[in-house]
Order: structure tokens, then C-alpha cells, then sequence
């Protein structure tokens, strides 16, 4: 008896250690960033742009711009598609006799699951040879969201997919039994029933896109200008990082911006888990 | 009745439209493979494939494209994130969703989501000013601290929400009846966890590792930060076999990353070979988890 | 019996999942303007049943069936779906409301269909509301939702829901046994008014209940094969008092558990 | 936007100038552009990375007006797309660089070579107090590494277990940071977080360089397709004029 | 009743799940070797009350109680809770085998508990599947997943593994809820041949089984709060015909839905 109590004790000593050494780590790297980074930050900071050369001198204006128009510009593209797919996926797919479209169903899904295991900077790398080049649509917003938009259609597919499940049976079924045809009943109860977590979902990839860098690092060019259509190029946050840690010195500059970066993750996880608390409210 | 069939043709229209989406994952798959392995068919036809996978000298300059050590590194310096970054991992999700009270929970998984969103960069960053320093320390000729231990530490941080989040669900959805029927025959709640809870969640657990083992895979820009990018296939600096990961190398990642700026000609398709080896090492990983996935289910 | 007009009918009616054979050659014939009750125990294939006078089985890929269905003498199979479930409603076991407005979930059948009239809505739905006995209970606030009204304030907004495309048939899984001894009683009661204008179709595990409330009653049993069959089907008098096979006179004294 | 001013004289025509290419040149065609655009405020440059070869290779393919290497074109490049035209805008100096924590001041050539080739591997083989020396180097292919290897290694090879970064920006940083580092990179990255190496007593200086004692020279080039025309050649003009010199020279390059 | 010796009692027993009181002031003796049947309408605090004699409902944050459960005078709450679970075993309404072989099901409280050799655990295997009556079905495979046995046999199986631990007293919430009327069979004879050995207490909502199983029958109902009181307890047979409550008849007799 005595010795079995103290194997559960032994054994869940090591796991409050796991726990708080994955706390600590946390604390530490936030932490850190924060320390270093907040001194550097002030108004200025966000409203001046980067300057060139190797000083690394000026604010993160531009970047901010940039960064903004890449979340926009590609959840422009992955969202329709990917809500699309997942919604043919979970409502359509089951209930079609037709054979091909059955074994291009069976095609799809092992496609979403093999694009959401692609590393980015493979998607980098084709980025650049079709968009960049291939299509001439050079270092651009253009080329850099169409690069970003096939990384985050996997993830928009899989959440959304995960919000239509988890919406009961019972409505479709209520509907359907109405006369409703599918995409009545997708659109007018399903759909709104599954709202907050497609959102989550797209969300989710907002953070994707603003924390990524291996693919922007070859499609996006790293001009640190204000980007004033979608075929310039620019710099966002996350690659600015990147450049002021590593062609820089201005380490400081990259712990400031960073600090700004993961306050920005911070604010969209907070947003994320009120709207998943809301949903497990309801 | 015109109503009735203009709700028919919407209903056909809308159809074609998301079985079209739908295809739309395929068919970008099917792009970047094409267009990857087109880039990199001159490499292939040039150099042979065979040689390049078991190539260990990788001189462009030279005409030499071995990737062999690249493999390798790639290899390592998931192995040594696994090593490390697993038990952590798995304990943090036992511990969220078995021991931690309810407060305790609700700061720490918080957290650990936290982790999951930040940049690699910033991982990159903090391996080169912390982790590097630190791996410095220990004696070994040649240790200047860049190199797999580094870029195996920051690995295991970046891909520990992703197995604890995916292993701490896995462990939460198994039917609370498990637990209960373990419980109510006398078992304390560590031979619960152990012999009923774990077992239970196996599949969900390995899954998450698998997905961990990719995310690890695919890592660039934080890799290239604090891992040094010596094409050499590591080995032992010292009598102790462990000093093996002491040895800078260059995963298949890194490669693409850092000489895409530079290069040309059959130096560059033989980045875009690098890319198509990571891609279907990657759908080999990917392929074998759903097998093991597959046999775990009978 | 043979002066009954009958309203719906299954000829010879098999259906499979995949392999298993759920339901085995039933035929009934069921009479309009009367409440037909199932009974039979738990797994004999009543849902299943029911669930194909509204073609709702057409949403399980593995079904198949043999036999024909028909609506007024017409093979269901052939009709256009969408209209037969218009004609054809369906009240689930689960009380099913949307999360909308209660308004909106008694509109949402009729504006499919075509009323788009704002104040036709309104009369509709009071109509509608009114005939399932909730009227009184939701008028002053039709804009709360639906799913925060009482389990058999949901049922019965169910009810309303499903009367409000004005069916010719109401289907009905369970529709009490989820509900309160009170709740019931209003829905027994309503099932009752409702037959002057539709015909009704109810499952029900409750044999006080099924006694109460239908005209005729038919009851199933599984074979040897698990497959459903249908053992006897008569005025539900007749099958409590005087029933023509031993097994539904075990069923209904309780011997079967 | 420019509008037409209101004293009515006609609005100047806004012109974008898009140049791409090594990241080596890239911040100091940032500075000049900064420079240039305070006097010719309808005139706006964007300037991305890429690389050497992605600069004149969209040159040659004229997605973009300007390709920018950090290297001699090569004749490979040349035969692709003849129409090419080079700009020399500047040269470079590849200075030898150690941690700044080390006591060794200069070496020889022949030095210089055995330690980044891992022939020579302890700090006390060339004068300075013992301490492994960890050589840090540019990838292969790189501009920065092709013009070390042609004018210090000769014939050997720069040793496999070097350290490896991709810009001069992350080696400065690894040789900053790292004890008993020594590496190669531009003159334009030279500041105070690493210490210059002389080599056969010269020490890296445009001084050093002008008067040919200190030899590790490159130059850096600007790629149009064709002969410029209109605004992009009047900013290479500025360039190579008196005002843009000026900055390659504060910027610590050479001009020409 | 007085004749017989009290396993388990509650004494002014009341349970909270947050502020919201479950079960308000129960007292209850509950007799070695009979069965004990609790009935009940929905809600009314059946399983809770039961999970409260082997604290199962420790594992609920929200729950607090007051007033003291006893096994063989002693408060459980003041005992082992390892032991505790142990001597008092629990069959749960819906069948939780382990996704491992039939054997490692049984054999896995035994080997918890410190049996380790192989040749007793087989014999002590057997004599449990024997005594739940599933041993001839299962005998030539106990490898087999226990998760592939059909509902009745697994329910069957959590019984054999309750009793492999030899436990004192067994706790079943609706055993023979989701199961056909021959595994019901099955369990009901089962039942009454375990009372020789073990003291039993059953939740159902079948009156017939309750009517057939039990030799005591408490029946539980919930006041205007909606919490769960004990109105009556009893001899089985005195409960179903001169019930002294008149709730208690009304219910027995089917009034309440
Ligand atoms: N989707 C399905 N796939 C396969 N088999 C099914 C499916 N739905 C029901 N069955 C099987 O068909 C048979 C009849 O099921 P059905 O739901 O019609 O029974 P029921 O009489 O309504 O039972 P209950 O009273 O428990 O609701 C059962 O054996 C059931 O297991
Ligand atoms: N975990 C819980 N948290 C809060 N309230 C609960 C919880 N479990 C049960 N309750 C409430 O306690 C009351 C009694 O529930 P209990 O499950 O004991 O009823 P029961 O008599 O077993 O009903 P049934 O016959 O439907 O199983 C109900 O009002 C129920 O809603
Ligand atoms: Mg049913
Ligand atoms: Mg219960």
C-alpha cells in the first residue's frame, strides 16, 4: 500500500517539475524579451520607419504597415478557400454516391493533410520559383501571401472542419426535415452555429502569418519601405526582427521589436481563448 | 415552383463551388511538387541522385552536392529534440490535464499556447544570446557552442506546446468511464494514469509526437541561427559518443536557406533536390505516423 | 380499419446498413387523420422505420432499401426530396431548436419555402405557436432564443417549427422522453388536437403513453437476424386487450424488461 | 501623391525604381536612396534582397530595373542575357576580423590561409596565448567568400567545420560573440564589436587598399538590362557622382 | 428489517454540487446480503447517492456534503479511499471495460491489489467470469479485446471485474439500462445469486426488474427545490403493493410519465 503511494508521489513530483520547468521557460523567454525589448519602445517607435543601411537605426512603422497588409492580403485568399474545402468536406462529401468525386474527396483530404505537414520554406522556396519568378510577380505582398495562403489554408481547413463537427447533428437534421436543401442548411444554421470557432481558426493563422519568416525571407524581398500596392515588396515584423539580429547590430532594436511582436501573439491568443470560453459557456 | 428551382440550381452551383475548393489543396500540393522537383530535375540529371543522397562532401564551388551530412543533420538535431523535448512535453500534458488544479491549469496551458506563437526568429535569437553561451561552456575541443546540442535545445522548446497542447487533449478525451472504472476498483490515480489513461491515449500521443517530429523537421530560420552550418557529418568530439551532438552540422532546412541568396545554375536546382528530399522525408514521417496510427486503432 | 383513408404505406419495405439488415419486409399502411404509434424494444428498428416516410435515411451513405414507400400512393423515393420533407415533418427524440430567436425558428421553414411577407410571417408563426400550446408562454418575448426555453418548451417550439410549413404528416421520435411528467401531459394533449388536420406518426417506449394517446398502434420486434419486424399492427385497443400474438402480449405486460 | 502644385506649375511625374539583389549592397543602395529621394521627393526607390544571382537574373528577365551583385558578373550570366549592362558603384574590402578579446594583431598570408584552411588550430601556433581558434566563414557561393578564397586561400580550401552564416551582418555577430573567432567580411561591416586583422602588416583600410598593400579587394556592381534611360540612369549617375560617393565612403567602402 | 445487519448507512446525508443541494438530509440503512433496488424519477439524486457509498464523487471539485456514510460503522469519508473503492466495488450504467484483452480486464484490479503470479491470476480470472456468467461465452479467446464483446457481455465483464477483487459490497447504477431483455435476464439472475456473497445496491428505473431483483427498494423523489429526498424505504414487496406515501404509488403505478 505504502510502497504504492510512494511510487504516485515520485511520479507526480516529476510532473509538477515537467509543469514548471514548461512555466519557467515561458517566463524566461517572454521575460527576457520583454526586459530587453521595453525600454526601447515608444510612440516613435511605432511611427517612424526603419532606416537603411546597417544602423539599424528608426522605428518599426513600415513593418507594422506591412505585416498588416500580408494578414490581410492572404486570409483574402486562404479564407474563402479554406472555409470552402473544410465545408465540402464535412457537409458534402459524406453524401455523394458519384464515385469519382468520392475518390477525389479521399484525394483532398490526404492533400490537406500533406500540406499541413510541408515545412515552410519549402513553401518558400516554390513560392519564389512560381510566384517570384515563374509568374514575374517579383518580391511582393502578392507573391508572399500566395506563398503564405497555401502554409495557412491547412490550418483554416482543419479548424473550420473541427467547428462544423462540433455543431449538433440535431440542426441539420432539424433543418433538412424542413425541406431545406444543403447549402440552405449549411448557410442558415450551420455555418452561423459554427461562426466562432471558423473565426478562431482564422485567427489562428493571423498569428501564422505574423510569426513566420523562412517564407517571407524569400518572396517578400525585405524592402523597409511602406508598401503602397500589393506588387511591392516589404518587411514585416518578424523578418525585421530577423534583419536587425543578423545583418544589425542593433539588438536592442530586435528585442524591442520582438517584445512588440509576441505582445501582438499575446493580444490574439487573449482573443482566441475568449472566444473559445465563449463558446464553452454556451 | 420558380423559387423551387432556383433554390435547386444555387444548391448545384454552390456544390461545384466548394467541391472546387476542396480540390483546391490538391492541386497546391501538386504545384509545389511539381514545381520544386522541375527546379530541381537539372540537379537529378547532373549529378544523379544517388550520389547526392549519399554524397558527404558538398562543395558548389567544386561541382560537389553531397547532402548526405545535411540528412544527417537534419536527423540529429530532431533526435536530440525528441530526446529532450518529448518527456518534457508529455509530463507538462499529464501534469495539465491529470495533477494540476484548476487555477494552476488555467495559467499554465495559457502559456504554453503562448510558446506555440512565437516566432522562430525570436527562438533564433535567444539560442544565439542564451543557449549558445551557454553550450560554450562545456569543454571539448573544437565546442565553440553552435551546434546540434544548441539548435536541439531550441527545437524542443519550439515544438513543446505542440506536442503538450495535441498529447493533453489526447489525454482529456479519453472517456472519463476509463478512469472511473480504474478508480472505483481500487487503483490510486498514478495506476489510473499509468496503466489505464496513457494507454488509452496512445494514438492521440503519438500523433502529437509525429506532428512535433515534422514541425522539428521543417525548422529554418531558427536552425540556421545557432546551429553553425558546417557541412560536415557530425561524429564524436571526444571519447564520450554523446560529444556527437556537441559537432555543428547543417539540416536540409538550412541548406535551402542559407545559399538560396547566392546561388545559380546547378548550385541552386540543387537546393530545390534539397527541398524535394525534405518534402518527401517529411510525407514519410507523415505516412508512417497514420500507419502506426492505423495499426494502434485495430 | 378498412374504413380509414390511408395516408402513408410501406410495400415489402427492407433496409440495410451496409450488411446488416435492419428492417425486414415490413408492410403497413398508415391511416390519415389518426395517431399510429411504434412500440417495441429498444434497437427493433422503430426509428429507422419512421425515419423513412421523410427519406431522412437518404443521409446515412450505407443505407440501402428494398420495397417501396409511398405518400398518398405515390413511391416517396420518386418525389423531390426537398418537397416530400416540406409535406412529410419531423419531430425529434432530442428537442432540436435552432440557436435563433424563437421567432426565427418557427419562420425558418416558411421562409424557405417562399413567405417572405413580414406580417404573413407573424401571423404564421402565431398560428403556429398557438396550435403547439406555447403561445401563451412566449408571446411576450419571441425574440429570445430558442435554446433557452425548457426541454418541453423546446418540443413543443419544435412542434410549432414543424407545423408552420404546413405538413400533411408529423413524425414523432420520442418526442416525450426527455420531458417532465407536466411537459408530457401538454404534448399528449396536443398530439390529440393536432390529428383533426394531420396524420401522426409517433415512436414511443411508453406504453401508459402510446394506451392514451393513439388510435392505432403497431408493434415491432427483432428476429433472430437482429432485423426488425413488424409483429402486429391493429387499433391500439385491440393490441392492449385482445393482441393476436403471444410475443406482444409479453411485450406490453412488461415481461420483456 | 504629387498634385499639380498650386502656383500651377505642372505636377513632376511620380517615378518608382525597383532594385534587387545582394544583401550585401542592399543597405548601402538603402542610404544612397534616402539620400537621393531628400531631393527628388517624386522619385521613390524599393529595394529588396534576394542576392547576387537573383539581381542579375531579374535584371536580365527585367522584372526589376536595377540588379545589384556584390561580385564580378559572370560570364555564364553574360551570355545568357548580352543586353546586360554593368555599373560599378563601388569596391569592397574583405578585411580579416577576430574577436576582439583576442591579443593577436596581424598575420601572415600564408598564416591567414593555414588557419582558415584547419591546418593551423590553436592561437599559440601564430603568437597569441593559447586558445582554440574558431574560423567562422560566408556560405558557399557567396560573393563575400568566392573573392576571400580567389585572393588569400590559393589553392586550399576553406575547412568544413567552420562556422557558416549567411551575411556578413550574422558572421560580425558570431565573431562579436564567440571566443577565439575568426572570420572574413566586408569593409562596410566593420565597427568596434570586432577587431581587424593586419595581414603581412597592412591592416584593412581603403588607405591600406588605394596604396596596394592590402589586397582583398571586390567590386560592387548594378545591373540594368540595357543602357538606362531617364530616372533610373540619373540615379545611377548620382551614384557614381560626387554626393554618392561621398556615402560609399562614409559607409566605409571604396570608390571608384 | 430489523432482524438484519446493516452493511452501509447514511446518516442525515446531504450533497452539494456547488451551491445547488443534490440530496437533502438522507438516512438509510442498507442490509448485508440483500439487494438494495433505488428508484426514482430522473434527477432525483439516484447515481449521486450512489457514488457517494465508494466516493466516487471525490472526483467532482464542485461537490461538498455533510452527514456521514458509513461501511460496517466506520465513516468512509475518514478511510482509505484506495482501500475503500476496493471493498466496495462499482458496475457502471453505461459498460467501461478497458480497451485491453478480456483477461487484463479482470486480472487488472488483482494485480493492482498485489497479486502477481500468473497461475492465481488465471484461476482467479476464471472464478470471476464463471460467477458473472459469461465464462462459457468467452472462454476460447481471453485475448480478445474486451471492448469487442457486445453491450450485455461487457457489462457482464465489469461485473467480473468488480468481483475479482473480492470487494464487499456492489454498487450498480442501471446495470441493464442499455441492454437487450436477454442480457437484462442475464445480469437479474446474476444478481440474485451474488447476494449470498455480497451486499448489493442497484439504480433502475424499471419497476418490473426493481419489482423482480430486489428484496429492499428505496424510492427517492425531488422536493420544490429540486433536490433529492428519500420518501420511502422498505421491504420490496411492501413498497409495491401498500406503499405508505401515496407519491410512492403514483409513481409505482406509472402516473408520472
Ligand atoms: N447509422 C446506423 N448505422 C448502422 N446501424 C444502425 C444505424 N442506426 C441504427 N442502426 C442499427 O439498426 C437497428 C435499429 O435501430 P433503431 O435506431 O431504428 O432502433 P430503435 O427501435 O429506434 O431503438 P431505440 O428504441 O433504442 O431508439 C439497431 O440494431 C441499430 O444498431
Ligand atoms: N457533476 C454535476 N454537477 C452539477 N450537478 C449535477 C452533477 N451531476 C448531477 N447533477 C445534478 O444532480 C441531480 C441528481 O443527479 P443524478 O445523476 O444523481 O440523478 P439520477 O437520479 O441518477 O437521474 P437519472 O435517473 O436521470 O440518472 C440532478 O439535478 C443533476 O442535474
Ligand atoms: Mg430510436
Ligand atoms: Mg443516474
Amino acid at each position: 500500500m505504502n510502497k504504492r503511494m510512494l511510487t504516485q508521489n515520485a511520479a507526480f513530483g516529476m510532473f509538477w517539475l515537467a509543469g514548471i520547468v514548461a512555466v519557467l521557460i515561458m517566463a524566461f523567454v517572454v521575460g527576457y524579451i520583454f526586459v530587453k525589448g521595453f525600454p526601447g519602445i515608444s510612440l516613435d517607435f511605432f511611427t517612424t520607419s526603419p532606416r537603411g543601411g546597417l544602423s539599424g537605426d528608426g522605428g518599426i512603422y513600415s513593418t507594422v504597415v506591412t505585416t498588416f497588409y500580408m494578414i490581410v492580403v492572404t486570409l483574402t485568399f486562404a479564407t474563402p478557400l479554406g472555409v470552402g474545402a473544410a465545408i465540402y468536406l464535412t457537409e458534402y462529401s459524406a453524401n455523394t454516391e458519384n464515385k469519382v468525386v468520392r475518390k477525389l474527396v479521399t484525394v483532398a483530404r490526404f492533400g490537406v493533410e500533406t500540406l499541413a505537414g510541408v515545412p515552410s520554406i519549402v513553401f518558400g522556396l516554390f513560392g519564389y520559383a512560381l510566384f517570384v519568378s515563374a509568374l514575374n510577380f517579383g518580391f511582393s505582398i502578392l507573391s508572399a501571401s500566395l506563398a503564405g495562403a497555401c502554409l495557412i489554408i491547412p490550418v483554416i481547413i482543419r479548424t473550420t472542419e473541427e467547428a462544423l463537427k462540433s455543431v449538433p447533428s440535431g440542426y441539420r437534421e432539424g433543418s433538412l426535415a424542413l425541406g431545406a436543401n444543403r447549402w440552405e442548411t449549411t448557410w442558415k444554421v450551420v455555418l452561423p452555429a459554427a461562426f466562432r470557432g471558423i473565426s478562431t481558426g482564422i485567427l489562428l493563422s493571423a498569428g501564422r502569418i505574423v510569426s513566420e519568416t523562412a517564407i517571407f525571407f524569400v518572396t517578400l524581398g525585405g524592402s523597409y519601405r511602406v508598401p503602397h500596392s500589393l506588387m511591392s515588396g516589404g518587411r514585416t515584423m518578424a523578418l525585421h526582427v530577423y534583419y536587425l539580429a543578423m545583418e544589425t547590430r542593433a539588438f536592442d532594436k530586435a528585442m524591442s521589436t520582438a517584445a512588440v511582436l509576441v505582445g501582438l501573439i499575446i493580444v490574439m491568443n487573449l482573443t482566441i481563448n475568449m472566444i473559445t470560453s465563449k463558446i464553452a459557456a454556451k | 415552383m420558380t423559387s423551387g428551382t432556383r433554390r435547386t440550381g444555387l444548391e448545384k452551383i454552390m456544390k461545384t463551388v466548394l467541391l472546387i475548393s476542396a480540390l483546391a489543396s490538391v492541386l497546391i500540393v501538386l504545384l509545389i511538387f511539381v514545381f520544386t522537383l522541375k527546379e530541381a530535375m537539372p540537379a537529378f540529371r547532373e549529378i544523379g541522385v544517388w550520389k547526392m543522397l549519399s554524397g558527404t562532401t558538398w562543395r558548389p564551388g567544386n561541382g560537389e552536392f553531397g547532402i548526405l551530412a545535411m540528412i544527417a543533420g537534419s536527423g540529429l538535431v530532431t533526435l536530440g529534440a525528441i530526446i529532450i523535448g518529448v518527456p518534457l512535453a508529455l509530463g507538462t500534458a499529464v501534469f495539465l490535464s491529470e495533477i494540476a488544479p484548476e487555477w494552476i491549469v488555467r495559467v499554465v496551458r495559457p502559456s504554453i499556447e503562448l510558446l506555440a506563437g512565437i516566432p522562430s526568429v525570436v527562438y533564433g535569437l535567444f539560442g544565439m544570446v542564451i543557449i549558445v553561451p551557454l553550450v560554450r561552456m562545456i569543454p571539448a575541443p573544437g565546442n565553440a557552442g553552435f551546434g546540434l546540442l544548441s539548435a536541439s535545445i531550441v527545437l524542443a522548446v519550439m515544438v513543446l506546446p505542440t506536442i503538450a497542447n495535441i498529447s493533453e487533449f489526447a489525454i482529456r478525451s479519453v472517456p472519463r468511464g476509463y478512469k472511473e472504472g480504474s478508480l472505483a476498483l481500487g487503483a490510486t490515480k498514478w495506476e489510473t494514469i499509468s496503466r489505464v489513461m496513457i494507454p488509452a491515449a496512445r494514438p492521440g500521443i503519438i500523433s502529437a509526437v509525429v506532428l512535433g517530429l515534422g514541425r522539428a523537421l521543417g525548422e529554418t530560420i531558427a536552425m540556421i541561427m545557432v546551429i553553425g552550418n558546417s557541412v560536415i557529418l557530425p561524429t564524436a568530439m571526444t571519447d564520450n559518443p554523446l560529444s556527437i551532438f556537441l559537432s555543428r552540422a547543417r539540416t536540409l532546412t538550412g541548406n535551402i536557406a542559407v545559399e538560396i541568396s547566392y546561388a545559380t545554375g546547378v548550385h541552386e536546382s540543387a537546393l530545390f533536390a534539397t527541398g524535394v528530399v525534405l518534402f518527401i522525408l517529411i510525407m514519410l514521417v507523415n505516412s508512417s505516423a497514420r500507419f502506426l496510427l492505423k495499426k494502434g486503432a485495430q | 380499419m378498412e374504413t380509414e383513408v390511408t395516408r402513408m404505406q410501406a410495400e415489402d419495405y427492407s433496409l440495410f446498413y451496409g450488411q446488416f439488415k435492419a428492417l425486414n419486409k415490413i408492410n403497413i399502411k398508415i391511416p390519415a387523420n389518426r395517431v399510429t404509434a411504434f412500440i417495441g424494444p429498444s434497437g427493433c428498428g422503430k426509428s429507422t422505420f419512421l425515419r423513412s416516410f421523410n427519406r431522412m435515411n437518404d443521409l446515412i451513405p450505407s443505407v440501402t432499401t428494398t420495397g417501396t414507400v409511398y405518400l398518398d400512393g405515390k413511391d416517396v423515393g420518386k418525389q423531390d426530396v426537398v418537397e416530400l420533407r416540406r409535406k412529410v415533418g419531423m419531430v425529434f427524440q432530442r428537442p432540436n431548436p435552432f440557436p435563433k430567436s424563437i421567432f426565427d425558428n418557427v419562420a425558418y421553414g416558411p421562409r424557405l419555402h417562399g413567405t417572405k411577407n413580414k406580417s404573413d410571417l407573424a401571423v404564421l408563426v402565431e398560428k403556429s405557436l398557438r396550435r403547439s400550446a406555447l403561445w401563451d408562454e412566449v408571446k411576450d418575448d419571441l425574440q429570445k432564443s430558442g435554446m433557452s426555453l425548457s426541454g418541453g418548451q423546446q418540443q413543443r417550439l419544435c412542434i410549432a417549427r414543424a407545423i408552420a410549413v404546413n405538413p400533411e404528416v408529423i413524425l414523432m421520435d420520442e418526442p416525450a422522453s426527455a420531458l417532465d411528467p407536466v411537459a408530457t401531459l401538454k404534448i399528449e394533449e396536443l398530439m390529440n388536437e393536432l390529428k383533426n388536420k394531420y396524420t401522426i406518426a409517433i415512436v414511443t417506449h411508453n406504453m401508459q403513453q402510446a394506451g392514451r394517446v393513439s388510435d392505432y398502434t403497431a408493434f415491432m420486434l427483432t428476429d433472430e437476424n437482429r432485423s426488425g419486424n413488424l409483429i402486429e399492427f391493429g387499433a391500439t385497443k385491440q393490441i392492449f386487450t385482445t393482441p393476436s400474438d403471444s410475443r406482444t402480449e409479453d411485450y406490453i405486460s412488461g415481461r420483456f424488461g | 501623391g504629387e498634385q499639380a502644385t498650386a502656383d500651377g506649375t505642372e505636377a513632376v511625374e511620380e517615378v518608382e525604381i525597383s532594385v534587387v539583389g545582394s544583401t550585401t549592397v542592399q543597405p548601402l543602395a538603402e542610404l544612397l536612396s534616402e539620400a537621393y529621394e531628400a531631393i527628388h521627393p517624386n522619385v521613390l526607390v524599393t529595394i529588396s534582397g534576394g542576392g547576387s544571382s537573383v539581381g542579375v537574373k531579374s535584371a536580365a528577365e527585367q522584372t526589376a530595373d536595377i540588379g545589384m551583385a556584390s561580385r564580378e558578373i559572370k560570364d555564364s550570366e553574360i551570355q545568357d542575357c548580352p543586353e546586360i549592362v554593368i555599373h560599378t558603384i563601388a569596391r569592397d574590402g574583405i578585411a580579416i576580423v577576430a574577436n576582439p578579446d583576442l591579443d593577436i594583431n596581424g598575420l601572415t598570408m600564408e598564416q591567414a590561409r593555414d588557419i582558415f584552411a584547419g591546418e593551423i588550430t590553436d592561437w599559440s601556433e601564430v603568437g597569441g596565448s593559447a586558445g582554440m581558434i574558431i574560423v567562422a566563414a560566408r556560405e558557399e557561393g557567396s560573393g563575400t567568400r568566392s573573392a576571400f578564397e580567389d585572393l588569400v586561400m590559393d589553392e586550399s580550401l576553406i575547412s568544413e567545420t567552420a562556422i557558416l552564416q549567411p551575411s556578413n551582418g550574422a558572421i560580425r555577430t558570431t565573431v562579436a560573440t564567440t571566443p577565439g573567432c575568426i572570420a572574413f567580411i566586408s569593409f562596410g561591416y566593420l565597427d568596434d564589436s570586432t577587431k581587424p586583422v593586419a595581414i603581412d602588416g597592412a591592416l584593412p583600410t581603403p588607405e591600406n587598399v588605394n596604396a596596394g598593400t592590402y589586397p582583398v579587394v571586390r567590386p560592387l556592381n548594378m545591373v540594368t538590362y540595357g543602357e538606362p534611360t531617364g530616372a533610373v540612369a540619373q540615379w545611377l549617375q548620382f551614384i557614381v557622382g560626387e554626393d554618392g560617393q561621398a556615402i560609399v565612403a562614409a559607409e566605409g567602402y571604396l570608390p571608384i
